[in-house]
């Protein structure tokens, strides 16, 4: 039986480890590509995801290294320490010695991974290293509100303005973007906090009212993304539920040329019936 | 052993959660059906549930313009033995085509294939074969309209080929239907529709369709009862029903400025679905509003048991008088009453559903469509249409737009009940306190289009106290909607428009956006 | 690390009683308390685009405040005093000191709430400032309004709409005898002037032209006319006029004078948050005092404890008062 | 202000003269309810949270109901759970669950279980007090919770629920019209952790006081066993701490009802309601509210530390490994946690510059933890193990310890927490470390001071029962949570599988609902053992598990006053299988010195405290 509990401690880790080695090809690993259909591939659509993904991966080798290591070493006394000889348990206040490397070892993991990372962190979040060509023209401005994206575009040609402009153009939570170079979206909140998540592209950033904050992403893939909810925001927390539409340079211009006619419709040139009213 | 027990006691305790009876979600009655007469009342509500069902097995009545989603199917093979006729293998899809090419032109699709879809619940309509028509099924026909209470109660698809395999009906078949009869199965997008809007909209805008789901309470506007028949936001004539595209608008967009979101991420099938589900809900509580307003001026509780107060008297005189053989008690002018009012219900229920066949058809309604195209936005068309804004709008929107107006102040007169509302303001007619639009936010409700906008001016908006101005700004049509396009204009500019010195005068002094300034949305 | 000793020692711990080092950890524990207060303050007035400052817009006095200041740090060293005096056994002499810091709180209170009374007149309260001029002119016929209804009410008219209300009121004005008519009468012209300034707010034109006129004038506008915008200066010369009318005497008192404070809204959160915790803090302390003075003259060794730890806590709450001052009085 | 009563406390010693003759018997009221004796108010405490982890546990089963059945009829309650609409948990209903099983684990049940039950019950008798410093205000302390529990589960009937989530950010908790219950539940909720704000104030400054202050003679601070530590620094944590949750909410109170705008900024409309005139700043509850509850964090893990230490060492009868380094570590821990609130905020767009001091300071709070744990595994390192149920429950501690710490330097690494901030792989990591561990550490610490509460020994075969089916239903319900996390699926979501990406995951969860219905049926192994063993148990001697430190000194179950024989300390707690204990293999505290060398000059009096 004390061979048994020793052994039931094993038997979880590797269960653990198995789970974390099959679960890419069962899917339940990050969400990927463009297509929704095409999620198997797990891979993020922006560069600096892919920063984020690699970090990821390096944390969780040492984490795993570590995981293994330390239950090796549970599992290795607890198997010694079922032996029944009837005798003392060992006499030791601890070893010097060993307290010094387990401090120094892990601290220095601890500040590589620190170091390591502040870069990312940079590139994503300080204003200042901000791509230039996306900090010039920023996109769009997405406005949260319970519980949709509310997405401004400046009328094309023109830059987005802090303020609303009468040729604006309005959709909601069908944000679209082009492909190939940095873009910035202002991120704003009409009423409570929310956060703007992008999972296929590794971006989160929580909308403040009464502040503007500026995101930057850079997709590579034409195609479809999520663009969800991160913080509570209310009941429906869950339905805020939208797309961000990649697409190549001139189609994204085609869309918002589009998207100005729909939005300056008039209703008379098109003398069809009610229904043709939706796109 | 102790423990055994005790683990045994725990576990069959556990087993008792997952398998309590679910309840089940039910339709709510009008309050106004409650008030009738018990026996009257019970007969509204079961005409209600025969034409309609219940939330659970929706009936899809073919008199209602709705397009409930139908399979086409054949027979091809029946088991030999009779008695066995809850089961036949079938095939989807291209059969029954020659009869029903009428029909199905507009489409231009072949007929769609159940595919691995539940279809437990729907019903089968017979096309050809001896229960062609469905008289011969008991109780499977009425009016010549109402489906078959024949059901489905399981389609398992053939491995291989998807649109062939067993279906299994609820009800015995009595001779079996025989190879090569064709059928229809209709209601998917009923029941897809159903299981969408238990998901999606069911928590605020009810079960029934009344908008008083458990989240109602929590928000500002409350959400839309549709059983009324009225929807505000609408491309149709104010008095016409709104079309497919309109609902579709409002489900995809949203309405700004209130908790009904965008669900843009529908699929098509269930925006749809979701579509025709809302359709065939408000027809159903538009049809018992109508039915019981016809019943509710004689068989409204009270009012009946003066009725038959006073018909007791006049028996009783009648009985004395000796035109009259026997002599009436109470339970006997209250059966006479409750059988009159029994054998017009049919005939009130054919008429007010005729009515509401009519509304709810496509080619009844009139899309509103300006005669002219948009005046170009100039500060020439602004000023024209601030003059009209000022003499029409002003009263509600107020001068500058924020939606104060002096009648926000006034007590308005309640439409039915000639009776002023005990509180200042505008309500709609769902009896709720509704709000001038505050147009300086850049918000527009119904769309954000000019053509939304001129709709909105042009029919007024339906169910509220914003009313119809077709004609009132000119006798001549064309130059009316040329005065409607300025309008429109104006009000596009009013977000824009510089609030008077004063008002935001110490705020950008400190540099800073109060609340009444144009809000940046 | 010695795994055995021979012999403890008979007192572990610090030289000082439970009970004063509990009161020390308790005042640790405040400490927390209020740095978070300050430094949420701090967070806020930093982070805020601007602060009111000038007197006339926030009404501190800071006179008063470094009065109390002063009568703080005298209360301390008058406790500071009372112990001396219990450790010597002169229970009469920090009976009498004790009094006296009683005395110099109450004080405190008292030009405290001198304090608040001039803001509460002025209405610098919490969520009830306009930060600017729309608001201001809004606030005056919010104000208004409030005054007619509760004129009404105290009249015990209870009309419906306003114009309801003037037609109720004209009537009781037919009916009425003797004082009650000029009140009414007075009334009903009050409403009228707060019917017309409340449509000019609403409609945002100058007050100039009367609200009957204006109608009128809307009706005739033309293209590109536009109509004068009210101006805080003109509500508040209305204000004045009015206020100078005989016959309304005394119904504007509670309609405030139209003074935007930008940012007002968050200094007077700010404010009365600290403050009033503050306040509520002497008041424990007084309350801890007052169970002393209660005693009278059966004030014996028993109580030198209390005094002690009521002392440090009294201390607290000065020192509070010290960090308080400078930050919301002085910078 | 009862901290300065006159009272004064008479030491260990002099109290012992008087023994137990000096104690008349108590009224039924005086000794079970509104008693002051310290380990009455213990086992009030343990009884009063095993009640409400049943509570959380309901409300966290119904949440994963809807998680694995979305908009299903839920079982039993549903019949009382609008009915009219089949019975469904409606999404305002959701943030309900959530927000309270949150608010009761977190405040009703770990909280009080380790500050409250063997923070009371433990510390008098391990440093050999035969009280607590104010025995009044710790039974204030207990009766403060009441008002709390009650505050929570009327905010559960008034208006709707608080909806906001545990964290109650603003403007959702903080605008009436924000959220579905942000009227009067919401005030009644931030009333309920006031209340608890009060509660733990007494308890920590009364732990505070007794252990720096009542410490038996030779009782230095290094011959205090781990319990005693964690619960030390606890206190420091939750003195220190507490205070600013409890001003953050009464500045939300304050917006609430008094008008003001601490977080109220200007413009915001919410629900249709008119534009908010403020100036405030939403971003400030967040630094207030963490600054209390990261620290809480460790409040609800120090003492379990402390305590499997101590059931560890005992039952591999060996001495702790790196007693010192453990207790620096502790320290280490709590100090590094007053600095490192802002890592729950990384997404939440304050300066990116403080984002990254807090990510160092976070990175390095993950090197005592480490520390300890390879302490740990020191420990059990050529231990004669006693494979009971307390044992296993401290090596399942351990063992998930060192998953949810690992996760968590995901967590610290800014970028990756960019994308699993407020994913279920954050709700998998704070499981792993407050259930994972700290439950474990308790439930080991129920079995392990049971004895000592009521004198009985609990049934060990229950007891493994128990544990085995706790340790598979936590891992198959909690260790999925991190493929949810990595599928990117957020947290507080009524329905998942609205979104295209994550509706291929509502099988897993499914699996991971049943797991936690077996977790939960669980639960009533350990009721049904707590309440068998406590009537019908074996009874057992002073000293069953054979453990060195004070408390088994006193009678099982000890009387008014702990200590029949006045304790007098002379080694540390953990001499076990030491050369000089003889045939035994442990020396308790208050055995004298065996060695020849004795010295009769009594030592320096203590005053490291």
């Amino acid at each position: 039986m004390r061979y048994f509990w020793a052994a039931f401690f094993m038997f979880w880790p590797i269960v653990a480890i198995v789970i974390f080695t099959i679960s890419p090809a069962m899917n339940w690993w990050f969400p990927g590509a463009g297509d929704p259909d095409s999620l198997t591939k797990g891979q993020s659509m922006t560069p600096l995801g892919v920063d984020i993904d690699n970090l990821f991966y390096l944390i969780l080798i040492i984490t795993s290294v570590v995981f293994v290591l330390t239950h090796i070493a549970l599992g290795y006394v607890l198997f010694r320490g079922a032996r029944d000889e009837g005798k003392k348990a060992l006499f030791s206040h601890g070893s010097h010695a060993l307290e010094v490397m387990w401090t120094i070892v892990p601290t220095g993991i601890l500040i590589f991974i620190s170091l390591y990372q502040l870069d990312v962190w940079r590139k994503f979040r300080v204003m200042s290293s901000f791509p230039e060509a996306a900090v010039e023209a920023p996109v769009a401005e997405v406005t949260a509100r319970q519980f949709e994206w509310r997405i401004r575009y400046p009328a094309p040609g023109k830059k987005l303005q802090l303020k609303p402009q009468p040729d604006d153009l309005y959709t909601v939570n069908d944000l679209h973007v082009p492909t190939n170079r940095p873009v910035m979206i202002q991120l704003r909140s009409e009423d409570v906090q929310h956060s703007f998540f992008a999972p296929q592209l590794r971006v989160k950033q929580d909308a403040l009212p009464g502040q503007v904050i500026p995101v930057w992403f850079e997709v590579t893939q034409a195609g479809h993304y999520q663009l969800t909810c991160a913080e509570l925001c209310g009941w429906g927390h869950y339905k805020m539920k939208a797309r961000i539409v990649a697409e190549p340079q001139t189609q994204f211009g085609k869309y918002l040329h589009d998207l100005r006619n729909e939005q300056n419709d008039d209703g008379v040139q098109d003398k069809k019936s009610g229904d043709a009213d939706d796109e | 052993m102790r423990v055994l027990q005790l683990l045994i006691l725990t576990l069959a305790f556990a087993a008792c959660l997952p398998g309590c009876d679910p309840p089940e979600s039910t339709f709510v009655y009008n309050t106004k059906t409650e008030e009738l007469t018990r026996d009257v009342g019970s007969a509204v509500k079961e005409r209600l549930d025969g034409d309609f069902g219940s939330p659970k097995n929706s009936v899809a009545w073919l008199r209602m313009p709705v397009d409930y989603g139908t399979f086409k199917g054949e027979v091809v093979e029946v088991d030999e033995d009779a008695s066995s006729a809850y089961q036949f293998r079938v095939k989807f899809g291209s059969n029954g085509d020659e009869e029903t090419d009428g029909e199905d032109e507009e489409d231009g699709q072949a007929s769609p294939t159940p595919g691995e879809m539940n279809l437990a619940g729907l019903a089968i309509i017979w096309k050809s074969g001896d229960y062609a028509g469905g008289s011969q099924i008991d109780g499977g026909k009425r009016d010549g309209e109402k489906l078959a209470t024949l059901q489905v109660a399981a389609w398992s698809k053939d491995e291989e080929n998807g649109e062939e395999g067993l279906l299994s009906l609820r009800q015995l078949m009595d001779p079996p239907p025989a190879v090569g009869d064709t059928f229809e199965i209709v209601g998917h997008k009923l029941s897809f529709g159903r299981q969408l809007y238990a998901a999606h909209c069911q928590h605020c805008h009810g079960t029934s369709g009344d908008g008083a789901g458990p989240t109602a309470e929590y928000l500002n506007p409350r959400p839309r009862d549709y059983r009324p028949g009225k929807f505000k936001f609408q491309s149709t004539l104010k008095t016409n029903r709104p079309t497919d595209g309109d609902l579709q608008r409002i489900i995809k967009k949203g309405i700004p400025g209130t908790y009904m979101p965008s669900f843009l991420l529908l699929e098509d099938d269930e925006m749809d679905s979701i579509v025709q589900y809302v359709k065939w809900l408000s027809m159903r509580g538009e049809y018992e509003i109508k039915l019981v307003t016809q019943l509710y001026f004689d068989y409204e509780k009270v009012v009946f048991d003066e009725a038959v107060e006073s018909a007791l008297e006049d028996g009783l005189e009648e009985f004395e008088d000796g035109t009259r053989d026997e002599k009436p008690t109470k339970r006997s002018i209250q059966d006479e009453l409750i059988e009159t009012a029994n054998a017009d219900l049919p005939d009130i229920a054919e008429q007010e559903s005729n009515v509401l066949k009519d509304a709810w058809t496509k080619e009844n309604m009139t899309v509103v469509v300006p005669l002219v195209a948009r005046t170009p936005d100039t500060a020439e068309s602004r000023a024209r249409g601030r003059v009209l804004y000022v003499q029409n709008c002003a009263a509600c929107h107020g001068a500058t737009g924020r939606g104060d107006g002096e009648q926000v102040n006034a007590y308005m007169v309640n439409d039915q009940t000639r009776e002023k509302y005990p509180e200042p303001g505008l309500f709609d007619d769902w009896g709720q306190s509704i709000k001038p639009r505050n147009l300086t936010r850049g918000i527009y409700r119904g769309g954000r289009r000019p053509i939304d906008l001129f709709r909105r001016v042009f029919e007024g908006i339906n169910g509220t106290p914003m009313p119809p101005f077709k004609g009132k700004f000119d006798n001549d049509k064309k130059i009316n909607d040329a005065r409607t396009w300025d309008l429109v204009n104006y009000i596009y500019h009013i977000p824009f428009e510089s609030r008077g010195k004063s008002a935001g005068d110490s705020a950008t002094k400190h540099g800073r956006t109060a609340a009444s300034t144009p809000s940046t949305r | 690390m010695s795994h055995e000793s021979p012999a403890p020692a008979l007192k572990m711990g610090l030289p000082i009683p439970n009970s004063k080092l509990g009161m020390w950890l308790f005042l640790g524990t405040e400490i927390m308390f209020f740095t978070a207060f300050i430094g949420a303050y701090l967070v806020l007035r930093i982070g805020s685009p601007g602060w009111p400052t000038k007197v006339e817009d926030t009404h501190i006095v800071v006179e008063a405040g470094a009065i109390n200041t002063f009568v703080l740090i005298l209360s301390s060293y008058f406790v500071v005093v009372a112990h001396e005096a219990m450790g010597a056994k002169n229970f009469q002499k920090a009976w009498k000191f004790l009094a006296f810091t009683f005395g110099l709180s109450c004080l405190f209170l008292g030009i405290k709430s001198y304090e608040y009374y001039g803001k509460i007149s002025h209405d610098i309260l919490p969520s009830h400032i306009a930060e600017n001029d729309e608001q201001a002119i809004n606030k005056v016929t919010r104000e208004m309004e409030d005054v007619v209804n509760a004129e009404m009410a105290r009249l015990g008219m209870e009309g419906k709409a306003l114009e309801d209300k003037r037609t109720a009121l004209q009537a009781a004005i037919g009916e009425q005898k003797g004082g009650k008519l000029s009140q009414l009468q007075a009334l009903a012209a009050f409403d009228s002037e707060f019917v017309e300034l409340s449509r000019h707010a609403r409609d945002n034109v100058a007050l100039s032209i009367p609200s009957a006129e204006f109608e009128s004038q809307r009706k005739a506008l033309t293209p590109g006319d536009k109509l004068q915008p009210l101006t805080l200066h003109g509500v508040e010369e209305y204000l004045k006029k009015l206020r100078a009318d005989k016959q309304f005497a005394g119904l504007f008192s509670e309609v405030h004078d139209p003074h935007p404070v930008p940012y007002g809204n968050l200094f007077a959160s700010t404010y009365f948050l600290m403050t009033g915790f503050h306040a509520l803090h002497v008041i424990i302390g007084m309350i801890l005092f007052g169970m002393v003075l209660m005693q009278g003259s059966k004030l014996d060794a028993g109580w030198s404890d209390w005094i002690e730890n009521s002392g440090l806590y009294w201390h607290f709450v000065d020192l509070v008062w010290i960090f308080l001052f400078p930050l919301l009085y002085i910078v | 202000m009862s901290t300065i009563n006159p009272a004064s406390t008479p030491n260990a010693l002099a109290h012992a003269v008087h023994g137990e003759a000096a104690h008349h018997e108590l009224s039924f009221v005086r000794k079970y309810i509104f008693s002051t004796d310290h380990k009455m108010i213990g086992i009030q405490f343990l009884i009063t949270t095993l009640l409400m982890l049943m509570v959380g546990g309901a409300l966290a089963l119904a949440v994963r109901w809807q998680l694995a059945y979305p908009w299903k009829t839920m079982p039993i309650v549903g019949e009382l759970l609008f009915a009219q609409q089949g019975g469904q948990i409606t999404p305002e209903f959701y943030t309900m669950l959530f927000t309270m099983h949150a608010t009761v684990m977190i405040f009703l049940v770990v909280i009080p279980v380790l500050a409250g039950a063997y923070g009371n019950f433990c510390i008098p008798l391990m440093i050999g007090a035969d009280d607590m410093a104010f025995p009044t205000l710790n039974m204030l302390s207990y009766w403060f919770m009441w008002p709390a529990i009650a505050c929570f589960g009327t905010s559960f009937f008034v208006g709707g629920g608080p909806a906001s989530g545990w964290t109650s950010y603003p403007l959702l908790a903080d605008l009436y019209e924000a959220a579905p219950g942000s009227g009067w539940a919401q005030n009644f909720w931030l009333l309920g952790v006031t209340f608890i704000g009060f509660s733990s104030m007494m308890g920590s400054i009364n732990y505070l006081t007794t252990i720096i202050n009542m410490r038996a003679p030779g009782m230095t601070l290094f011959r205090m066993p781990m319990t005693i530590w964690g619960m030390f620094i606890t206190a420091i944590l939750q003195a220190f701490a507490l205070p600013v949750l409890t001003a953050a909410g009464f500045m939300q109170v304050g917006d609430r009802l008094f008008g003001t705008v601490f977080f109220i900024p200007s413009g915001v409309v919410v629900n249709n309601a008119a534009p908010t005139i403020g100036g405030g700043q939403p971003l400030l509850w967040q630094h207030l509210f963490w600054f209390y509850s990261h620290p809480a964090v460790y409040i609800m893990l120090l003492p379990a530390m402390g305590m499997v230490s101590d059931m560890l060492a005992t039952m591999c009868r060996k001495p702790l490994f790196g007693y010192k380094p453990m207790v620096y570590a502790m320290a280490a821990i709590a100090g590094l946690g007053f600095i490192v609130w802002g890592h729950h905020m990384f997404t939440s767009g304050m300066n990116p510059a403080l984002g990254m001091t807090f990510m160092i300071s976070t990175m390095m709070i993950a090197l005592p933890s480490a520390i300890k744990t390879f302490n740990w595994i020191g420990t059990i390192w050529g231990g004669n193990i006693r494979f009971n149920t307390v044992f296993l429950n401290c090596v399942a501690f351990v063992s998930m310890f060192i998953v949810g710490g690992l996760s968590g330097i995901f967590m610290a690494a800014v970028p990756t927490d960019i994308y699993f901030h407020d994913t279920y792989f954050i709700v998998a990591h704070f499981h792993y470390v407050l259930f994972g561990a700290t439950l474990f550490g308790v439930f080991g610490a129920i079995v392990y001071w049971f004895p000592k509460m009521f004198g009985r020994m609990m049934n060990e075969k229950l007891g493994k029962l128990h544990f085995v089916l706790t340790f598979i239903g936590f891992n198959g319900t909690f260790f999925p949570m991190h493929m949810l996390g990595i599928a990117g699926m957020p947290r507080r979501y009524a329905d998942p599988y609205l979104h295209p990406y994550l509706e291929h995951l509502q099988p897993m969860n499914l699996i991971m609902t049943w797991f936690a219905i077996l977790m939960g049926v669980a639960q009533f192994v350990l009721l049904a053992n707590f309440a068998y063993s406590m009537f019908l148990g074996p009874k057992c001697g002073r000293n069953p598990w054979d453990a060195n430190s004070l408390e088994w000194s006193a009678p099982s179950p000890p009387g008014h006053g702990n200590f029949d024989i006045p304790p007098v300390i002379y080694r540390g707690p953990y001499e076990f299988s030491s050369p000089l204990s003889g045939d035994k293999d442990f020396l308790m505290q208050t055995e004298p010195p065996v060695t020849d060398n004795v010295n009769d000059t009594p030592p320096e009096p203590d005053d490291t405290a």
